[in-house]
């Protein structure tokens, strides 16, 4: 875990609304594991007050990229970067989908994403040993929302039909589920609670280990406020914090 | 410049202590903060038993500030003992432990099992907390409960003792004279202030508790106006607290008359901010040929001596 | 949509108004904003006499927010009746009145003078004023003079009467509890918040005052709490005030609890923000489906029914 | 007045640590005055706050600009801006010069400038009755902050003596009136307190009128908040405004 000032080389809208700014940090891109997130002030003013957690999108040599949609103040001004601004980034921080992603006892890594929740599995992707299937299910809003960066063999769901699947992507993958026999599957997931609470109801019946990351409100992303908590099922304690447990959790352990 | 001083007997290295509640335990991020730099450490406020906290969401942004319902989330005073104790120990800066409760039994009780410790250099006791007792009203909205909790602590610990004051009341420094007439070696001011927020799309509060208390950058000026009103009527040593981001900040706070500050939120912006802070004022009193940053203490040249609360509209 | 409605007897074409102090006498800036989209205008607040208001500096920025010491500045009742209201009365928004004094007597003898003239649609009463009589402490941090200005003015105006609030004190739920029993129509809430902040080079602090009051959006989750305190304990309607820039400010406070809500201190920042805001609520609720605004006051779904004071940390 | 988005033309340093940022904007360049200012939105974020008042320094078709150092959070966002990028501005404001500089009754206008003071001059200059004397005394820390632009037959007075007179600028008009016979002075002026008070104080004792432009904190330049006082010196009321019955006062009207 570093703090450092990394200078922006780009930043592009790589789907419609939807942005890839790279930064260069040799530490982060040294030291980051699928899965993890970055925390970046975005400028250097007292308002917006607090860092934007991100998860890392991909890692290249030196660059590091995040991927996001402009919600608000924060995603206003990173959108606006140019390359040669800096931009003030702790990481990389959090449990990521190592552990799950390399242990054992699975061959078919099945990825289910939402809209921004693809952000993590390109990097996700080029770490996966290559002896393993990969299957990816991907849902968005619309066609032209959807990012095909580092994924191959995806499967789509629109909400709007316009491409793919017409529906919710845990629909897709339910009736992929139903249709074919995948060889021991180990779903890794992202996306909104609400899609995340459907998954976890799905890969509960049918018995499938499922890891999903997950999103909260954040003021340290280090463990220092206590302020990001997940409830958790038969857990020692509790809740968990999501920055520091997490953000990747079994979704059989936690409340969604 | 010679930097260490006491203050309500505290030896502190420099001005620059990390508040409760915003630098864990002080063991959470040895990477990105040299602690030892730091004048102290003032732990997450510290229970008898574990406490959960309270459910998701804890934490809203608003403008130049943040509102948190964290809900005293900690590992309880004996884990604290046992797992935190031992490391605090290899720290060469101040560690106080802050003490939170729902009874004056168990503040004293929290109190009494930490005293032993030569890890902790003081308490600081955060008043802010429901009175179980009372129908959960805080006792720091209530003088003659300060006083009581500040009487209690002092007949059983010898080491500094800190009354942290909420400024969710009308007159503080009432609250800080009756802290100082039980014996408090210095109050700290000012805890969080009530605020909430509300999501408009789904009509819910930000906070699952519905408010929640106001830090930041955006309490500065409030916290300021606290601290210089406490200053003027107590005469135990004053920290001050609220919306310290920078050194100029933490130099405004001593000339309003705090001896010491404490940086809480921004620690989760810049973690290293305290030492940055602590290096800055070092440079001022430097530059400025101040040769003890004690002399900063109180020396804001009020224009005017109209009393705090009839002076402004 | 159907935007005009009733309110503590006010008949608004919307539910923004501008804030006294904020907006001058409402003619100040013709050229920067069409006053009649604004639901009303509150006029600076008004004295018997004339008066000078505070040497300089009066204003200082602080993060997200600001501090003034005006002093009162006015030009008197009597000059108010003769210059602007012949104006006043052309406007077809709702014009309400601001009364300041020193004592119950002043505050009697401004609204009588003021009572007889059309134009004025309504009273707010500052009670954030130093009381001479009693060494200058603020009428509004003592709730039997704050039933006591209500009942004296009430008796004396048919027109609807609102006792604005300071936020300055522990519970301000007793004193809107206060003002309803003697009375009132309607409570707005918050006036200013007690700051002060100090330049570090001159060492001298900000406002020629000390202290001052402070306002704008870094205050507006401590105005929501207050808006939402009150509104659970009285059964008048609350007037929202505290850091508004937004229409979504506006809607938060609403779902708070207010039944209409004033722009401040954004106004220096855009002086047709309050008409902004209105056409932003109205498009709000059109693209919402929601046919009267009025559901949106009070419809927040706080999640657990704790009580304010406590339930934060 | 308007409120306008006005689009940013340039931004360039003519002067050590003194930037020039030129806006186009056809209303406020058709009816600004010189001694007024426009009240500047530096961006669209809640911090800072308020707007930041700037003397009119010039206005050739429809671009005017606006002279300032970087002081704080404002001007260091100002300073950052990009041709094509929009700031909102308010203006034109207050009462400039031109009633004391279009009253008949002197033949010589001597500009006494300290600093930044300089920045409403050049527009003077341009709008000064062709037939008056001029005579410019420029006060600058040092040699490369001093700013020439739109001025001619200078006097320069610098702090550390690197060009012109060593001392004060005020010094060095003394000097002058002691040394030549100006025909019908009248001076309009410029600069920090101390400056404005010393100006005062000669002016007085040799009987010249004198005009200043004053500086002290305001909240809204429009009138609205009452912020901006100056003590007046036997005036009906005990204070004058300085963003509306101001900037320009006459020095002796006014407590410096
Ligand atoms: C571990 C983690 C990883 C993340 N990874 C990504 C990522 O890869 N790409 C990405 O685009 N975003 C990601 N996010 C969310 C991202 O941090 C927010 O989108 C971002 O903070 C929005 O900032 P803003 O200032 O633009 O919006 P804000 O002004 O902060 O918020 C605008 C609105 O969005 C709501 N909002 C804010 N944050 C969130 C949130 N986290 N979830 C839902 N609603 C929110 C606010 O309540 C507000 O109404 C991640 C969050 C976490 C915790
Ligand atoms: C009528 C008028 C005309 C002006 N014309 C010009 C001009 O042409 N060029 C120019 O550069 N400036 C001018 N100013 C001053 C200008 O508005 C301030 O320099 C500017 O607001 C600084 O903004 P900031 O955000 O960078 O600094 P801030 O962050 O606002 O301030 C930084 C520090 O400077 C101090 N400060 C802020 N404003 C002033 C001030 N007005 N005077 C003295 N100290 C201050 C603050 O107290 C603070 O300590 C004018 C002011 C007025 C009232
Ligand atoms: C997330 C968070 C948790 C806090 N927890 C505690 C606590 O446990 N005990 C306590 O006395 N104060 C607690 N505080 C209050 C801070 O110590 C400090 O008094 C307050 O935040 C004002 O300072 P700041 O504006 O610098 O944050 C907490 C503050 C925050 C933001
Ligand atoms: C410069 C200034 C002057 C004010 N003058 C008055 C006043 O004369 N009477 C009054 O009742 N409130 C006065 N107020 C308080 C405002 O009406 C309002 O209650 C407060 O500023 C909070 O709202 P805001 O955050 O939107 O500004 C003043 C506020 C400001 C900033
Ligand atoms: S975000 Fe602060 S502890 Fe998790
Ligand atoms: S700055 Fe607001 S009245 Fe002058």
């Amino acid at each position: 875990m570093v703090q450092t000032h990394a200078p922006v080389h780009s930043v592009e809208e790589i789907a419609s609304g939807i942005f890839r700014l790279v930064f260069r940090s040799h530490e982060l891109a040294a030291t980051a594991q699928p899965g993890q997130f970055v925390n970046v002030k975005v400028n250097d003013s007292l308002f917006p007050l607090l860092r934007r957690p991100f998860s890392i999108f991909f890692v290249e040599g030196d660059l590091v990229s995040i991927l996001f949609n402009v919600i608000g103040e924060g995603t206003r001004i990173l959108v606006g970067k140019k390359p040669g601004d800096v931009i003030d980034v702790i990481g990389p921080l959090g449990n990521g989908f190592s552990a799950a992603m390399n242990s054992g006892g699975y061959k078919t890594a099945v990825i289910v994403a939402g809209g921004l929740g693809i952000a993590p599995f390109p990097f996700f992707l080029s770490k996966l040993e290559k002896n393993k299937n990969v299957l990816s299910f991907i849902g968005a809003r619309t066609a032209n929302q959807i990012v095909r960066f580092g994924f191959n063999r995806i499967h789509i769901a629109t909400d709007d039909g316009s491409e793919g699947f017409s529906g919710n992507v845990v629909d897709l993958l339910a009736e992929h589920f139903s249709d074919h026999r995948y060889e021991l599957p180990r779903i890794f997931s992202c996306g909104p609670t609400r899609m995340l609470k459907r998954l976890s109801e799905f890969t509960q019946k049918k018995n499938i280990a499922c890891y999903a990351s997950l999103e909260c409100a954040m003021a340290c992303g280090i463990g220092l406020c206590q302020g990001c908590p997940v409830e958790t099922i038969n857990g020692k304690k509790k809740y968990a914090l999501v920055c520091r447990e997490g953000p990747v959790f079994e979704t059989g352990a936690v409340f969604l | 410049m010679h930097e260490s001083f006491t203050v309500a007997g505290l030896t502190l290295q420099n001005r620059v202590l990390v508040a409760s509640g915003t630098f864990g335990y002080g063991d959470e991020v040895p990477q990105l903060v040299d602690v030892n730099k730091l004048g102290g450490i003032v732990t997450k406020s510290l229970s008898m038993k574990p406490r959960d906290g309270n459910p998701a969401p804890r934490i809203a942004e608003t403008p130049s500030g943040m509102l948190n319902s964290i809900g005293l989330a900690n590992i309880g005073v004996k884990k604290f003992i046992e797992e935190k104790i031992p490391k605090l120990s290899t720290f060469s800066c101040a560690v106080i432990a802050n003490i939170a409760a729902s009874s004056v039994e168990e503040y004293c009780g929290v109190l009494e099992k930490l005293d032993p410790f030569e890890a902790i250099a003081g308490f600081e006791i955060n008043v802010s907390c429901p009175n179980v007792k009372e129908g959960g009203l805080s006792f720091g909205t209530d003088k003659e409960k300060v006083a009581l909790i500040t009487k209690e602590l002092r007949r059983r610990t010898k080491k500094p003792l800190m009354i942290k004051l909420t400024p969710n009341v009308t007159h503080i420094s009432e609250f800080a004279l009756a802290a100082e007439s039980e014996g408090a070696d210095a109050v700290s001011v000012i805890n969080t202030i009530i605020g909430m927020a509300i999501d408009i799309r789904t009509r819910k509060t930000k906070l699952s508790t519905v408010t929640g208390g106001l830090s930041g950058p955006a309490i500065k000026p409030i916290a300021l106006a606290k601290v210089y009103e406490v200053y003027r009527a107590v005469k135990i040593p004053v920290i001050g607290i609220g919306g310290i981001t920078s050194w100029e900040d933490a130099v405004e706070f001593l000339l309003a008359g705090a001896s010491a500050v404490q940086v809480g939120t921004y620690n989760f912006v810049v973690p290293s901010a305290g030492v940055t802070i602590a290096e800055g004022i070092k440079s001022f009193c430097e530059q400025q040929s101040i040769s003890d940053v004690g002399k900063l203490v109180g020396a804001v040249e009020a224009k005017r001596d109209l009393s705090v609360i009839e002076s402004w509209l």
